[in-house]
């Protein structure tokens, strides 16, 4: 355990431990240990003692906001869906936020999912979580039994071999080119603040838009190809909260159920496009998926273009309005026939 | 650059404008809209450093000395396109008439108003009269001499009673007697019963240039009773 | 006397259209006269319109529609009103309406006369620029869309038993040699004049080339070659040779301003905007290597809402403005021609273009002048109709109201907002009979079909020949019967004409149909019929969907029968799969309280208040002020020279007295809420006021220039007033005005400038008047007018003759030769730049007068949020549409009036609040107001409350409930646009017969037969 | 029933472009674009007879589904037309529509959709022959592009 | 001078029992009655003319109608083909700078200057004869012909008459 993250993991059992005996808060929401190397789990903590098992690593990938909503409604009163809201204040929650997934909190907020008034944010700005697929790519496959952070390494060892890579080589992706690694918004600030500045953050989608267009098509098949529709991209994701997803529905029924292709391609399209100025990168998907489906190049490319032609970046400001709802009477109109041919 | 000479307006006077008002009734300078139609129809703008609508300007801005004084009323040749179609229909030919009467008359450029006293005596070259009565039958006689066809062709002067008096412009029988030809034989072969006077038989008429209207008046009066003392009916104007 | 409940409007162009809807729809039957065979006017002939560059075509052509099928309009084409007599409330019209020599019963519009017509003559719609045949439609979008016969040109109706090709031609038999002229004797309470104008003919003007060299055109002429239902179908050719043209010039003020050879003393206001406008339009239409526009104008008269900014547009695109007006266009080399112009400092130059178009002005509709005899109207030295002081729309004959260019050369806007206002002056006159002489429809009760399986009935039109000449309409009427809950299928000659139409009934009942599609043509012309049909055949009229198998099929792929065939089989099925999920829609209304606020109790305020009080109807009058007369009570004469303060007096002692108004002094608006026919309002004063409709009045104020280079020395030194406080010493007859020596008036103080960039409108006329009133004082007085551009538009213009021609001397200036103003001891001096002679002057004035701007009040915000209105860039009110709909807010049942929509002098407020007054009281005349079927539903076990709805809907008609968090519509503001639908990402907003099952029905429907090849996915 | 091939779309035995009809769905607002093509048939002015249109109350009402749905659904190519900015019956329907549609354009290509099976147009009420040009435009372009392979949904052999 | 002797008998209201007429109506006149025969066969080799409308006879005198008769005057004796119109013409036709007693006034550079305009109308007729009825248009044109290097020749109406009359 490197001992920035020790430190920081510290800290946010103190905080939590303090807010919790206060009865500032009802419950705190962080990550605790997973079952396996590498993993981590989201974790409610009601009492004070429960503070002692939230943990602090660079294996945090999952978003949190994803469990805000579910996790605030279960602290309310039980009521009908025809009575009235409850009176006066509700319990509160604590919540630990690294840069994407404060954003993502912002998106809720823009979304009327969540209320700013009931969250206690305990910001932390992230060095960047590591890729268990990378690591274990390190590996060349061989199990890993305990993998041990050092300060700008990880000592991964298995059965009958130890090795020591570079923490840097196996961050995900997304956090290699994140431009916000600071919380955008919380109530207490921990651990150090991160200024890592990124150049072209959008390199991986313009060397795809380089591509051939049937080189592309080949690679987005090829991607998709092994979907198994676990929906668990959906499911990790905080901007998928519909009761029925369009995956689901059958009047209209937009998608089949099978994994014929189209389907699947229309399904990877409608989830990417409904992210389309909303998604913060944070990778939860990619990192839920079991097939290692790369989807998150889906949405990127949709970050970069709702960026580019709009200059909208999701989550940054809660009174901001989302790109596809609203406006400029200078929008771009390169999509037009008649614009093309110029 | 605008001239460093600062116009003063403190007190606005515009006597030579009220003057010409009263002598030209009608004339509504003030109407003027500053429009520029008038000085883009006018062949004499931009030169003298004027154009109608400057000159215009100046009249009602009050500039009287430099109105009397500019030499533009002489490029202007009171040909009155700009009151042709000027939206305001006013003519600033009449006004340039006006200044032109008001320069004395020593002031006037010389050739001209020598023009026009010789026309009060006699005629515009001052050539005596009789001189005008021997040239038209000295080159009547050579025409009826020499051009075959023409053994009868006729220049008449101070024919009572003829049908049309015709005037006759004083630079032919002054400087190139034989132009006055073509116009008798045209006369002659359509028939025509006309007659030249030799008194005021001059067509032209600088007086009215020199802006004199007593001068003009005189000149046309002139060839008024010359024409009536014919008798002749019809009074043409030639070429 | 008891007053007749119904109005003759005469003229069917912009003005008398609005006329005519506003009074039908406000409860009057109306009898339209139009001269031509169709209506639009003038406005149908243009290309585009500004400042909005609107096509004229789009935003002309729904309202036309209307006119054309109001059932409390009677429209009388070919006609002309022959005599008139009775008095106000009761007059006896005659109107002889001339042969069409075309049964509009049987006639389909099908064209297949005019092409079959030997006889060409000129179209004197594209003014002569192209040709049309004896037999002839007026233009491709015409109201009635009915031909009609040239009797002057027809061969047969010349030498009869000639040709006749027509007759033989026309596959409705419509054709009718023996059509007689027919007199109509019109029983009706009020006579609205609308004649509009006619554009000035510069033949006369021979300097001008007109008619003698090509290629000179006047705008008119210019328009048509720019419209795509032009003669050149919008490729902008010049009229010798065809060419694009690439070098432009408009010469302004031909026939305007002009006493010399045109006679038009009068500016005619529109000529400037739209040779602008028409420069813009030209560049846009320009292909490779763009145009180059050339205007050579006097003043720039600019002066409407919005204009200025488009001249400064126009100016950053490249359109080239000279200040100098033009002597003559002669003939260059190969048909270009050649101008020259002095530039201001009189350097002459010389420039070539290959087309010149002439601002011509307008006149009175020629055909009008014997029109007026008959009525006894009196029109001025202009030609244009007299109206009487603070009654912009009142004639001299009682009872008979003008509107439009017919009283004055004015710009769309304008006479749209006069239209309404004289609508007004007749409701007011007519108020105990409105609703007596209006037809009301009656339908049958409606049979519910929700719990019957779909029994689809489907009519497949031949439309003549014009769909069966390409589409096998019976294969497709075979086809039809085919597919799945289609009971009953049938083609038809013509599905629209009116036994077609009882048949269809018929069937409905008979086979107990529950859904019904027509394919025929566009269901933007005849979907209202038909649903009309179903109404009358007892089932709900949404069961309805329509196949566009004639406009969009047979017409356009007449080439490709086989194909359009195929087409018009998907093209039903698409129909028939859309019309399976219809379901059947309430006709929303909603009630209407019958009392109006009116916001604001200055002129428009009053006038309003007093319009609508007048009528009956109950109005709450609220002022913020302690005391009635808003601005105007500073103004000291209207520009026609009748003072203002004792019509306010007037005014004020009528609004106290009334009994239907109630003031609200001291009082300010707190809260607003709810929407047209139920608005909710408290007031400061702790009242709570229901009211039907809000009519916002808020009026402006005048810029004070206290400091930044606008000053001028206000407020530093006593001599330096502004207009309003110069007004104030006439109104006190202040003596020393008269020992003045001399007197300067700035114009353009505040207005035209970055920091406000619109022209005020008023001060131009107003300094001018004031000018005047002191030269009436002291003859002898020095007066100089420092001006960027006179805007003394329409009949002001002879204001500014009379002021030139009493000595007051005009000096242009322009924001790089600013007028400096400094105090010598007491004494002010202006030092002035004549651009003339380019010389600096010196003055010293005894008194400077400001011309200062008008702004809008700061509040304006606050207000027209409550009632959710939009403010305009420059602060003033934004108004649904700045051309045609001037008075109306986007919001429904919100209206406005005076300084607050933009600055404007006495008389167009006073039209504008009548005008506002009309459009209320159409709403405050009904017990209900009907609302959009098809509006958008939330289905709330799919809603998130995520609120992305709630920012596209344009109307605010979708919210979030506070109790549950789901998104709820409100159905009496949805207009049915779908955005809701399209932005929900969980499909819980749907529109009713229009959700996304039934498109997905269409899809499918439309590519049911496209077989895949075996690869499939490659 | 005539025979099937030679009277749907796509012909089986010739090569995929050579007498093959690309089959488009066009989604037109009504206000606008809807009246732009009825003003076409006013004026007469031909046009290819592939395109099925779906009158929609304003382009703002086109979502992404549908496009997709069209796609999937085997039409070779798709047209949107709605009114000019500016224009719009319901102010802002097109705005808004302007941005999805630039979004969605950009990503299918991104995956690979070949540029032309979707196709964005303004046009407006008084612009018949220009809408006859941008049919001729769409249908042009896709019928170079051959039958629709990608994304359509191949169950139905037939 | 045409205008001179009309406006001063108006202006000053001299008495007078003639009528006074300009030779070019009566031109016109006599050619219509058949008094005058001419026949432009002369011209066989085509010959191009054009002509200056004297402000002083045509503006400010008799107008359109004279020019007019002018014009029917000039195309029965040159040929109808050989004419060409200049522009502008008739009563909004440019001045030739010679009138308004320029001619003796002695400004010769702003005569000449005036006369520019009037030299590039000419020059773009191409004709290779300018009929001048007038005498100080005559001499003015004359001048700015040899001053701009202008190549057509200038002339009285008369010498054409002349030159097509059919005894």
């Amino acid at each position: 355990m490197s001992d920035t993250n020790a430190k920081i993991t510290e800290e946010i059992r103190a905080k939590a431990r303090e807010l919790l005996s206060s009865g500032e808060i009802a419950a705190f929401l962080g990550f605790t240990s997973g079952s396996l190397p590498m993993t981590t789990r989201p974790f409610v903590a009601k009492r004070p003692g429960d503070a002692d098992k939230l943990i602090w690593n660079s294996f945090c990938v999952m978003n949190l906001a994803n469990y805000l909503p579910a996790l605030l409604e279960s602290l309310e009163p039980p009521r009908g869906p025809k009575d009235p809201p409850p009176a006066g204040p509700l319990p509160k929650v604590g919540v630990v936020a690294t840069g994407c997934c404060s954003r993502n909190i912002v998106v809720q907020m823009q979304e009327r999912q969540v209320d700013r008034s009931r969250l206690v944010i305990l910001g932390v700005s992230s060095r960047g979580m590591v890729d268990r697929k990378k690591v274990m790519a390190a590996a060349e496959g061989r199990e890993p039994l305990k993998v041990e952070e050092g300060g700008h390494t990880l000592k991964v060892s298995g059965r009958d071999y130890e090795l020591e890579i570079d923490r840097w080589s196996a961050v995900r992706d997304n956090c290699l080119t994140c431009a916000h690694n600071n919380p955008v918004i919380s109530d207490y600030l921990i651990g150090p603040v991160s200024n890592r500045d990124v150049k072209d953050r959008f390199a991986q989608i313009e060397a795809i838009e380089a591509m051939p267009a049937n080189a592309r098509w080949k690679w987005f098949t090829d991607e998709i190809a092994s979907c198994i529709r676990c929906y668990a991209c959906r499911n990790a994701c905080p901007l998928c909260y519909c009761p029925t997803c369009f995956v689901d529905d059958s009047r209209p029924q937009w998608v089949g159920k099978s994994t014929e292709p189209a389907d699947t391609a229309l399904f990877h399209i409608l989830r990417a496009f409904h992210c389309a100025g909303r998604c913060t990168d944070c990778g939860a998907c990619e990192s839920a998926c079991p097939m290692g489906i790369k989807m998150r190049l889906f949405t990127r490319k949709l970050s970069k273009d709702a960026f580019n032609l709009f200059g909208a970046e999701a989550g940054l400001d809660p009174q901001a309005q989302p790109p596809l709802a609203t406006y400029r009477p200078d929008d771009p109109e390169e999509f037009l026939i008649v614009e093309e041919k110029k | 650059m605008p001239d460093e000479k600062r116009l003063d307006l403190g007190k606005l006077r515009t006597k030579l404008k009220k003057h010409i008002e009263s002598a030209v009734p009608g004339i509504n300078i003030d109407y003027c809209l500053t429009c520029g139609l008038c000085a883009s129809g006018c062949p004499a703008t931009d030169i003298e450093g004027l154009d109608p609508r400057k000159f215009l300007r100046l009249l009602v801005l009050g500039q009287d000395e430099e109105i009397l004084k500019t030499n533009w009323i002489y490029a202007c040749t009171m040909c009155q396109r700009c009151k042709y179609a000027c939206p305001m229909g006013i003519d600033v030919g009449r006004i340039v008439y006006e200044i032109r009467g008001m320069r004395p008359k020593e002031q006037r450029p010389k050739n001209l108003q020598r023009s026009c006293d010789l026309q009060k005596e006699s005629n515009s070259t001052g050539i005596p009269n009789e001189d005008f009565v021997w040239v038209v039958g000295d080159v009547l006689q050579e025409v009826r001499n020499n051009e075959p066809g023409w053994a009868n062709l006729a220049a008449p002067i101070d024919k009572a009673g003829a049908m049309y008096y015709l005037n006759q412009n004083a630079k032919e029988p002054t400087v190139e007697p034989e132009e006055m030809v073509p116009l008798w034989k045209i006369l002659g072969a359509a028939g025509i019963d006309w007659t030249y006077s030799s008194k005021w038989w001059d067509g032209a008429n600088y007086c009215l240039f020199t802006g004199d209207a007593m001068d003009w008046e005189m000149t046309v009066r002139r060839q008024a009773e010359v024409v009536d003392g014919l008798g002749c009916k019809y009074y043409i104007n030639t070429e | 006397m008891n007053p007749k409940g119904s109005v003759l409007v005469v003229g069917a162009g912009i003005a008398g259209v609005q006329a005519a809807l506003d009074l039908a729809d406000g409860g009057y039957y109306v009898h339209l006269v139009e001269r031509r065979p169709a209506i639009g006017g003038g406005m149908s002939q243009l290309d585009k319109t500004f400042p909005t560059n609107d096509c004229s075509a789009c935003i002309l052509s729904p309202k036309l529609v209307e006119c054309g099928r109001h059932l409390n309009i009677n429209l009388l084409t070919l006609s002309e009103l022959v005599s008139i007599d009775g008095e106000p409330g009761d007059f006896r019209a005659v109107v002889r309406q001339h042969p069409r020599y075309v049964d509009t019963g049987k006639c389909i519009a099908c064209g297949l006369c005019a092409e079959k017509c030997p006889k060409k003559v000129k179209n004197e719609f594209n003014m002569g620029l192209s040709e049309r045949k004896a037999a002839y439609l007026l233009y491709p979008q015409a109201v009635p869309l009915k031909y009609a016969i040239d009797s002057k040109n027809c061969i047969w109706l010349n030498k009869p038993g000639r040709c006749g090709a027509c007759a033989k031609a026309c596959p409705a038999g419509a054709i009718n040699f023996d059509d007689a002229p027919k007199d109509h004797l019109l029983e009706v309470g009020a006579v609205v004049l609308a004649p509009g104008f006619s554009p000035f003919d510069p033949s006369a003007l021979d300097f001008t080339g007109y008619g003698r060299v090509p290629n000179v055109v006047t705008s008119m002429e210019f328009e048509r070659l720019l419209s795509p239902s032009g003669p050149c179908l919008g490729h902008m050719e010049r009229t010798s040779d065809h060419k694009e043209p690439k070098r432009i010039a408009w010469l302004q003020c031909v026939g305007s301003r002009d006493i010399n050879k045109a006679c038009h003393g009068y500016c005619s206001s529109v000529c400037c905007m739209y040779a602008i406008k028409q420069a813009v339009i030209a560049k846009e239409h320009a292909t490779g290597g763009g145009l180059s526009a050339h205007i050579f104008f006097m003043d720039m008269r600019t002066h409407g809402k919005g204009f200025e900014g488009y001249y400064n547009r126009a100016q950053t695109d490249g359109v080239v403005f000279h200040r100098s007006r033009v002597h003559s266009v002669i003939p260059g080399k190969d048909d270009n021609l050649i101008i020259r112009y002095a530039d201001e400092h009189g350097k002459a130059a010389e420039e070539e273009f290959d087309l010149v178009v002439l601002s011509v002005g307008l006149e009175l509709n020629r055909n009008a002048i014997s029109l007026m005899d008959k009525l006894g109207v009196g029109f001025d030295s202009d030609g244009f109709i007299v109206t009487a002081p603070f009654a912009p729309v009142s004639t001299n004959r009682p009872g008979v109201f003008v509107c439009g260019a017919a009283s004055e050369p004015k710009d769309i806007p304008q006479s749209v907002v006069e239209a309404s206002a004289a609508a007004l002056e007749a409701e007011r006159l007519l108020a105990e009979a409105r609703w007596s002489k209006t037809k009301t429809k009656e339908f049958p009760p409606e049979r519910d079909v929700r719990p019957e399986p779909p029994r689809i009935g489907v009519f497949v039109c031949h439309c003549g020949i014009n769909i069966s000449s390409v589409v096998d309409v019976k294969a497709v009427t075979e086809y039809a019967k085919g597919l799945p809950n289609v009971v009953f299928a049938q083609d038809n000659l013509f599905t629209c004409s009116q036994d077609t139409i009882n048949q269809m009934s018929e069937t409905i009942r008979r086979e107990r149909l529950n859904r019904v599609v027509v394919a025929s043509c566009s269901p933007r012309t005849h979907e209202p019929l038909f649903q009309e049909t179903l109404r009358e055949a007892g089932i709900n009229k949404y069961l309805f969907e329509m196949a566009n198998i004639r406009d969009q099929d047979s017409w356009v792929h007449r080439d490709a029968p086989k194909m359009a065939t195929l087409k018009a089989k998907d093209l039903v099925r698409m129909a028939v799969a859309k019309v399976r999920g219809d379901e059947p829609l309430p006709y929303n209304s909603v009630p209407v309280t019958r009392a109006a606020l009116v916001v604001g109790a200055g002129v428009a305020g009053m006038t309003a208040a007093l319009s609508l009080a007048d009528q009956g109807f109950k109005v709450h009058l609220v002022e913020r002020k302690d005391r009635l007369w808003g601005h105007a009570r500073k103004f000291y004469r209207t520009w026609q020279g009748d003072e203002v303060r004792p019509y306010l007096e007037d005014m004020s002692r009528a609004i106290e007295s009334h009994s239907k108004i109630e003031l609200h002094l001291n009082t300010t608006i707190e809260d607003a809420s709810g929407s047209v026919g139920q608005f909710k309002t408290s007031l400061s004063d702790g009242s709570l006021i229901e009211h039907g409709v809000a009519i916002l009045a808020i009026g402006g104020e005048s810029f004070k220039p206290r400091q930044g280079k606008w000053n001028y020395l206000y407020g530093r030194n006593p001599n330096v007033h502004t207009l309003l406080e110069l007004d104030k010493r006439f109104i006190e007859g202040d003596q020393d005005l008269k020992g003045l020596g001399q007197a300067v008036f700035i114009h353009c103080v505040g207005s035209r400038v970055p920091e406000r960039p619109y022209c005020s409108r008023v001060c131009c006329t107003h300094a001018i008047d004031q000018a005047l009133k002191l030269k009436e004082l002291n003859p002898e007085m020095d007066i100089f007018m420092l001006y960027r551009d006179i805007r003394t538009y329409g009949k002001r213009e002879r204001l500014y003759q009379e002021a030139r021609g009493k000595g007051i001397v005009f000096v242009r200036y322009d924001l790089e030769h600013l007028p400096e103003v400094r105090d010598e001891g007491g004494r002010l001096l202006v030092r002035a730049h004549d651009p003339v002679l380019d010389r600096y002057i010196n003055l010293h004035p005894d008194l400077l007068v400001l011309a200062s701007a008008v702004v809008p009040r700061d509040d304006m915000g606050r207000l027209s949020k409550l009632y959710k209105c939009a403010v305009g860039a420059e602060g003033f009110l934004l108004e649904a549409h700045m051309k045609l709909r001037p008075v109306d807010f986007a919001t429904e049942g919100v209206y406005l009036a005076g300084l607050c929509h933009y600055p404007k002098p006495i008389d167009e407020t006073i039209a504008q609040a009548k005008a506002a007054a009309a459009r209320a009281a159409i709403v405050l005349s009904k017990e209900a107001v009907p609302a959009e079927g098809v509006t958008a539903q939330v289905n709330p076990a799919k809603c998130t409350g995520c609120a992305v709805c709630t920012q596209v809907c344009p109307y605010s008609a979708i919210n979030i409930d506070p109790a549950t968090a789901k998104a709820v519509v409100n159905v009496g503001l949805c207009k049915g646009c779908g955005a809701c639908v399209a932005s929900c990402r969980s499909d819980a907003a749907s529109l009713k017969n229009l959700g996304n099952e039934q498109i997905m029905a269409a899809i499918e429907a439309a590519t049911e037969d496209v077989v895949i090849g075996p690869e499939g996915l490659v | 029933m005539e025979d099937k091939n030679l009277q749907s779309g796509t012909n089986l035995a010739a090569s995929p472009t050579a007498n093959w009809e690309p089959r488009i769905v066009a989604f037109l607002c009504n206000w606008c674009s809807y009246a732009g093509a009825d003003l076409a048939g006013v004026s007469r002015f031909q046009y290819p007879p592939n395109i099925r249109i779906i009158r929609v109350p304003c382009s703002g009402r086109v979502s992404a589904n549908m496009i997709l749905d069209a796609l999937k659904a085997g039409a070779d190519g798709v047209l949107v037309s709605g009114c000019h900015p500016g224009d719009c019956h319901y102010i802002s329907g097109n705005l808004h529509a302007r941005r999805r549609f630039g979004l969605l354009k950009n990503f299918l290509e991104f995956l690979g959709i070949e540029p032309g099976r979707i196709n964005f147009s303004w046009v407006s009420a008084s612009e018949g022959e220009q809408f006859s040009e941008v049919v001729k435009k769409v249908t042009g372009r896709v019928k170079a592009l051959g039958p629709t392979r990608r994304l359509v949904k191949e169950i139905r052999i037939d | 001078m045409f205008y001179a002797t009309l406006e001063g008998l108006r202006r000053f209201n001299i008495p007078h029992k003639f009528e006074f007429l300009s030779i070019i109506s009566l031109y016109a006149q006599w050619i219509r009655e058949g008094r005058l025969k001419v026949d432009p066969s002369w011209n066989n080799e085509g010959l191009k003319f054009t002509v200056q409308d004297p402000c002083k006879l045509v503006r400010q005198g008799l107008g359109d109608r004279v020019a007019d008769d002018l014009r029917f005057t000039i195309k029965k004796v040159v040929g109808e083909e050989n004419f060409i119109e200049p522009w502008p013409n008739r009563s909004n036709n440019y001045c030739c700078g010679g009138g308004g007693g320029a001619l003796q006034s002695g400004f010769v550079k702003n005569r000449r200057d005036y006369g520019k305009i009037k030299f590039e109308q000419l020059k773009r007729t191409g004709a290779d004869v300018v009929i001048t009825p007038c005498h100080n248009c005559h001499g003015q044109i004359m001048d700015i012909c040899d001053f701009y290097k202008g190549k057509w020749k200038t002339t009285h109406l008369w010498n054409w008459i002349v030159k097509a009359l059919k005894r």
